[in-house]
């Protein structure tokens, strides 16, 4: 049904996932001003796409099953960017006019 | 506008397990496995409320956020990540086993993935019990306080949001552990099948759908790692 | 019984709701009745006329699919250009509006004026003169609305809002809650009395024993001690307050913020959240809890009365 | 359909009516037919609970003054109407019942893909509504069906976790629909059945599966919040530590918002099944159809700050929210302007069905372009929280989504039972449905724009005469509902039978037998042909043979 990935491939990627867990744990204690969030999320995203893409064998699905999976991610970034749609331009001070 | 189609390619691969309203193990197969897909959608978004909800504070409260993290103990949660990685390593290989029809195999690493989901819902414990003693619970009025940080005295003038955070903190980690109490429950009832030698090289889907919402969890927990335990470490605020 | 269509028209921009609103209702009208009358005319004229016919089939027309998705929006973005130049002319008040403070609390409208006046669920305002409300909540949201004004804001509770009018026509109006809250929602109402300029002074003259909320303030700043290191006139542990109203504050974690109602109501209820740069966060205490809604606006004006430096602190209010 | 009405049936045809008896055959069936029957009685149940708070508040607003029930009461009675209504009436409505049956039959499948998941989100549904009604038993909810926050949170004295947990309980009820759908229609469609030739019903389901698996997750999880919060007197919405109230609004229209999407959609696709076997022409524009309600279903998440534009919200959010939601007209308005056009010489019958198809399109036509005066941001400032929004959302909910639910009801009537239900019964109640309808909510616009807020318990005298009319129309309005309730109960037993396929219809469902079978087909069918293909060789009179 499904090609069947190495335990090779799954050791490697559980090393690069704990290279990394350590990795964002020490990063963290450096103070880099915004861009500690920045890598952290970069780190996290990254994480999230080896354990999708090999642990869930997503690579390996069809193109609909990615469709949904990608749909997850892209529904979710769409929620908070309505929120800050609202958040961000509060404080902008409106001027009489519309433009 | 139909006619007769005769049904006998379809009875061709026919396994107890193939329920009579699909066409073949196939079908069934990859019915499973994207209702599973969609049902992460909804929990995706389920948690994405609440990060929603927490960038949106976050944005508000940057430096109460930073300093109330404080009271995390990174350590914990580090520690944490590290066993919810391993399980999920010990899961992915479980699936595969059940791919190559690896009975015995299978088995072991079900119970592995037990043991490192339980472990994980230790530690956890131990740390809610040390929030708990710390005064950091939010529960009943007059049994918290935020002020008491060594390493940082000027918490106090943060106790407001500090409130705010700890609530993301015990609703996001607490629905986390929901998940694993859940994953747990899953393993048990896909070893007990395995233990009754259900699975085949022709049929595995349980262990391939509880196999996504167990890697699901851990995902959430990746993302909750660095957005709760390591806010302000490296900060030295005011 | 006369049903009018249209609410009285009290307020400068009432009429030009009411335009949209017709331009809108003559083109749902227009377009409904075109569907109705296309429905009807196919209903009968294509009616079945033998059990067994088949009519012709017509799978469908790109032009028509094009022209009835681009007419009805180009439709469509001039209800969105008129609306959005109504809402936008209207979001921000002028600066010659006279002040006048509302606070919602279940179930009732405290309304109080700078010159010191109080009310309970009445509004009294001149004609012809910008009004600009500052709407606050002691409990859950509210929702200020006059219909005859054609507006209306939430008065969410933590927060400032405001909304302001220019009304045109002398009358009593209604004022209503429009955001359910609680019980006797529908008894939170009140009314609006627009006045000619003469009544209004008069009004203004008689009433109000107290005081001007300024004054008001800074009876309350004595008494919370709020004087004893916000000095007026020589430094002292906190921030001297004079000029501070409406000028920018540099904060201790390098943000500038503009020193506003809101700003100064956060900065006395929670003193720590914005610490102005060179003081220690830690020295004030919060008075959430304390102050009332209201003791919280005289406040604001107290401080607002100060900005201007050559003004004598205790005489607020009116321009 | 005169001559299958006479045609005497010899004997029973095996069905799933017939194959299995006793309650225990029902409770745990995981036929998807059966599970939709059993919907049908409870949303049916809902629905008249939902009613009875709806003409108590229509009797209290006969007389300004509020003298029936004392104000408290008053609120639980609204609050309980939106709850039952939305979460247990309109929310499921067509896609689990009508949905639920002929979905699979659509496309030619046995079954949906998850039959136990099926019958599970049936209960799941029971225990939400079980929650939701134990509320009103114990002393109701104050709170709007909104659950507006800190109100919600804080300050009512009611049972609001109670609700709060039906309605979260619920939620999942509809994720399982959603999800069980969506895999259906990915997995299980019969050879030929390409996305093309899905029946438009089949597409307006998916796009609220779509829906209701993206969107209710988020407002049960701010449901969850407020529960939290007024459980342990903490959270995330509190004013008093910092706190947004406005925060929670936008998590709730998240959801909100497109799930008037989800109780209008299937309607509209109930229409173009409608619209089409009574003019027994092929849809007029497939494909935009079809894609328009995809394109409502992703453009519908994008426009929830419309019901926002007075609370303090950013105003270039609002600007930003009101032209999205002026997009998101335009895929509703080409659906009308293609019903319409597929009227164009047709061969049109009178039969009741399409005579709700008629009222559907005028209703919603007018129900859509109200809504476009609550986009507008200088209009919506004046109207919103008035009875305006409350005439606007019955116009599409009511006008729109009951009337689809009530057409669809008749139309497959002959197929869920086997029976006919009395023609000219039903006309008459259709008849009342409409006039009732426009009687009951027309006079509301007006009110609105006069200034009457909503959830008034007590209001201002001017507004009597509006109200009387409303009142009034609504008692025709709930004559309306009682009459098709009592004649679908007796035509169960003393209609006459239907046939396979009365209304000559095109569509898998029409191909098997009435009552259909417990796996729907004798063999899967193989699709040969476009839907709606009313114009092809398999012409109507040869039909009347097969019966």
């Amino acid at each position: 049904m499904h090609s069947v990935p190495s335990v090779r491939t799954y050791v490697i990627v559980w090393a690069t996932l704990t290279f990394f867990t350590f990795a964002t744990y020490y990063i963290a204690q450096i103070d880099l001003g915004q861009w500690n969030i920045v890598i952290a999320l970069l780190i996290a995203f990254f994480k999230m796409s080896l354990v999708i893409f090999f642990f869930m064998n997503l690579k390996a699905e069809s193109p609909l099953t990615k469709l949904f999976a990608a749909g997850g991610f892209f529904w979710m970034i769409l929620l908070l960017g309505q929120f800050f749609v609202d958040y961000i331009s509060r404080d902008w001070m409106p001027g009489g006019k519309m433009w | 506008m139909t006619e007769p189609h005769s049904a006998v390619a379809e009875h061709a691969e026919h396994s107890p397990y193939l329920r009579h309203h699909f066409d073949n193990m196939e079908q069934q197969f990859d019915s499973a496995t994207l209702g599973m897909w969609v049902f992460l959608l909804t929990e995706i978004m389920f948690f994405g409320g609440m990060f929603g909800a927490y960038t949106v504070y976050r944005s508000m409260y940057p430096e109460a956020f930073a300093s109330t993290s404080m009271h995390m103990n990174p350590a914990f949660g580090a520690a944490n990540t590290a066993v919810l990685i391993v399980s999920s390593l010990t899961m992915a290989l479980a699936v595969r086993s059940a791919r190559l029809g690896k009975q015995q195999a299978l088995q072991m690493f079900l119970i592995l993935t037990m043991i490192f989901g339980i472990a994980f819902l230790v530690i956890k414990g131990f740390e809610y019990h040390e929030h708990w003693v710390d005064m950091k619970v939010p529960l009943f009025s007059g049994h918290w306080d935020y002020s008491n940080t060594p390493e940082f005295p000027h918490q106090a003038q943060y106790s407001h949001q500090a409130q705010i955070l700890f609530c993301f903190y015990f609703f996001m980690t607490g629905f986390h552990a929901l998940h694993m109490l859940v994953g747990v429950g899953l393993m048990t009832t896909i070893l007990m099948m395995a233990r009754r030698g259900i699975f085949s090289t022709n049929y595995f889907t349980p262990v391939e759908i509880s196999g996504l919402y167990w890697h699901f969890v851990d995902i959430v927990w990746i993302f909750l790692f660095p957005l709760l335990y390591l806010i302000g470490n490296a900060r030295k605020l005011i | 019984m006369q049903v009018p269509l249209f609410p009285e028209a009290a307020s400068s921009i009432a009429r030009q709701v009411d335009y949209l609103y017709a331009y809108l209702s003559v083109v749902t009208i227009v377009m409904t009745g075109l569907i109705f009358a296309v429905v009807f005319f196919f209903a009968i004229k294509y009616r079945r006329k033998s059990p067994n016919e088949t009519p012709r089939q017509i799978h469908g027309s790109l032009v028509l699919e094009i022209t009835w998705s681009i007419i009805p929006f180009i439709v469509m973005l001039s209800f969105f250009w008129w609306g959005a130049e109504i809402f936008f002319a209207n979001a921000s008040p002028p600066s010659n509006a006279m002040d006048v403070y509302v606070v919602g609390k279940q179930w009732m409208w405290k309304i109080q004026y700078p010159e010191g006046t109080r009310e309970i669920n009445e509004l009294h305002v001149p004609i012809g003169r910008p009004v600009k409300l500052t709407l606050a909540s002691e409990d859950v949201i509210h929702s200020f609305f006059i219909p005859a004004f054609r507006i209306k804001h939430d008065v969410v509770p933590g927060r400032y809002d405001t909304m302001w009018f220019t009304a045109t026509k002398p009358g009593r109006y209604h004022i209503f809650c429009a955001e359910y809250c609680g019980t006797e929602h529908s008894g939170m109402i009140g009314w609006v009395t627009v006045m000619n300029d003469s009544d209004y002074e008069n009004w203004v003259a008689s009433g109000g024993t107290e005081g001007s909320m300024a004054q008001q303030g800074e009876r309350l700043f004595e008494q919370y001690g709020c004087s004893t290191c916000h000095q007026t006139e020589q430094q002292g542990r906190g921030p001297n307050l004079r000029g501070l109203y409406g000028s920018r504050v540099q904060l201790s974690d390098g943000r500038t913020v503009l020193a506003d109602d809101s700003f100064i109501r956060e900065s006395i209820l929670n003193p720590n959240a914005k610490v102005t740069a060179g003081y220690r966060p830690d020295v004030m205490p919060t008075f959430q809890g304390q102050v009332s809604e209201e003791q919280l606006l005289q406040m604001i004006v107290y401080i607002k009365s100060l900005a201007n430096p050559g003004a004598p602190a205790s005489t607020g209010g009116r321009q | 359909m005169s001559t299958a009405l006479q045609t005497p049936e010899v004997a029973e045809t095996p069905n799933y009516l017939n194959s299995e008896y006793g309650w225990k055959s029902w409770l745990f069936t995981k036929d998807h037919k059966r599970i939709a029957v059993l919907y049908i009685i409870s949303i049916t149940v809902m629905f008249f609970i939902g009613g009875i708070f709806a003409s108590l508040i229509r009797i209290e607003l006969l007389t300004p003054q509020g003298d029936l029930v004392n104000s408290d009461t008053y609120n639980k009675f609204f609050t309980m109407h939106g709850i039952v209504m939305v979460f247990f009436f309109l929310i499921p409505s067509i896609p689990a019942t009508l949905g639920n049956f002929f979905l699979p039959m659509q496309i030619g499948a046995k079954d949906l893909a998850f039959p136990r998941i099926n019958l599970l989100s049936w209960y799941i549904y029971i225990a939400g509504a079980i929650f939701a009604l134990s509320a009103i038993v114990l002393g109701g909810v104050d709170t709007g069906w909104t659950f507006y926050t800190p109100f919600s949170s804080t300050y009512s004295n009611t049972f609001v976790i109670t609700a709060a947990v039906g309605v979260f309980i619920a939620g999942f009820s509809s994720i399982l629909t959603g999800l069980n759908f969506i895999v259906t229609v990915h997995k299980m469609r019969a050879p030929g059945m390409t996305w093309g030739r899905l029946p438009l019903f089949v597409w307006a389901n998916y796009a609220t599966s779509l829906i209701q698996v993206l969107g209710t997750p988020v407002v049960a999880i701010t449901l969850a919040l407020v529960g939290l919060e007024r459980a342990f007197h903490i959270g995330i919405f509190d004013p008093a530590i910092g706190g947004d109230p406005i925060l929670f609004q936008h998590m709730f229209w998240f959801y909100s918002h497109p799930a008037v999407y989800i109780m209008i959609l299937p309607g509209m696709g109930v229409i173009s099944e409608l619209v089409t076997c009574f003019s027994r022409k092929s849809i007029f524009g497939y494909s935009f159809i079809a894609a328009s309600s995809l394109g409502i279903a992703i453009i519908g998440f994008l426009v929830w700050g419309h019901h926002m534009f007075v609370t303090g919200m950013s105003m270039y959010a609002s600007l930003y929210f009101s032209l999205l939601t002026m997009l998101v007209a335009v895929p509703s308005a080409i659906k009308v302007f293609n019903w319409t056009a597929t009227m164009f010489r047709g061969s049109i019958s009178y039969d009741t069905p399409m005579l709700y198809a008629f009222g559907f399109i005028g209703l919603f036509t007018i129900g859509g372009l109200t809504g476009l005066f609550l986009a507008t941001l200088g209009v919506d400032v004046h109207v919103t929280d008035t009875y305006f929004v409350v005439a606007h959302f019955h116009y599409v909910m009511v006008g729109g989504m009951v009337l689809a639910y009530l057409g669809g009801m008749h139309f497959w009537w002959p197929k869920i039972t086997g029976r006919m239900y009395p023609e000219g019964w039903a006309k008459f109640a259709c008849l009342l449905v409409f006039a009732g309808f426009n009687l009951t909510f027309f006079p509301q616009f007006i009110t609105g724009y006069l200034g009457q807020p909503r959830r008034y318990h007590a209001y201002a005298p001017e507004f009597q005469v509006l109200n009387v009319m409303s009142t009034a129309g609504a008692s025709v309005l709930g004559l309306g509902y009682v009459i098709p309730l009592i004649y679908f109960l007796w035509s169960m037993k003393y209609g006459p039978k239907a046939g396979n396929n009365p209304w000559n219809a095109k569509g898998l469902e029409w191909q098997t037998t009435s009552p259909p079978p417990t796996f729907n087909f004798e063999q899967t069918p193989i699709v040969t042909e476009d839907a709606y293909a009313y114009g092809s060789e398999s012409a109507p009179e040869e039909a009347h043979h097969h019966d």
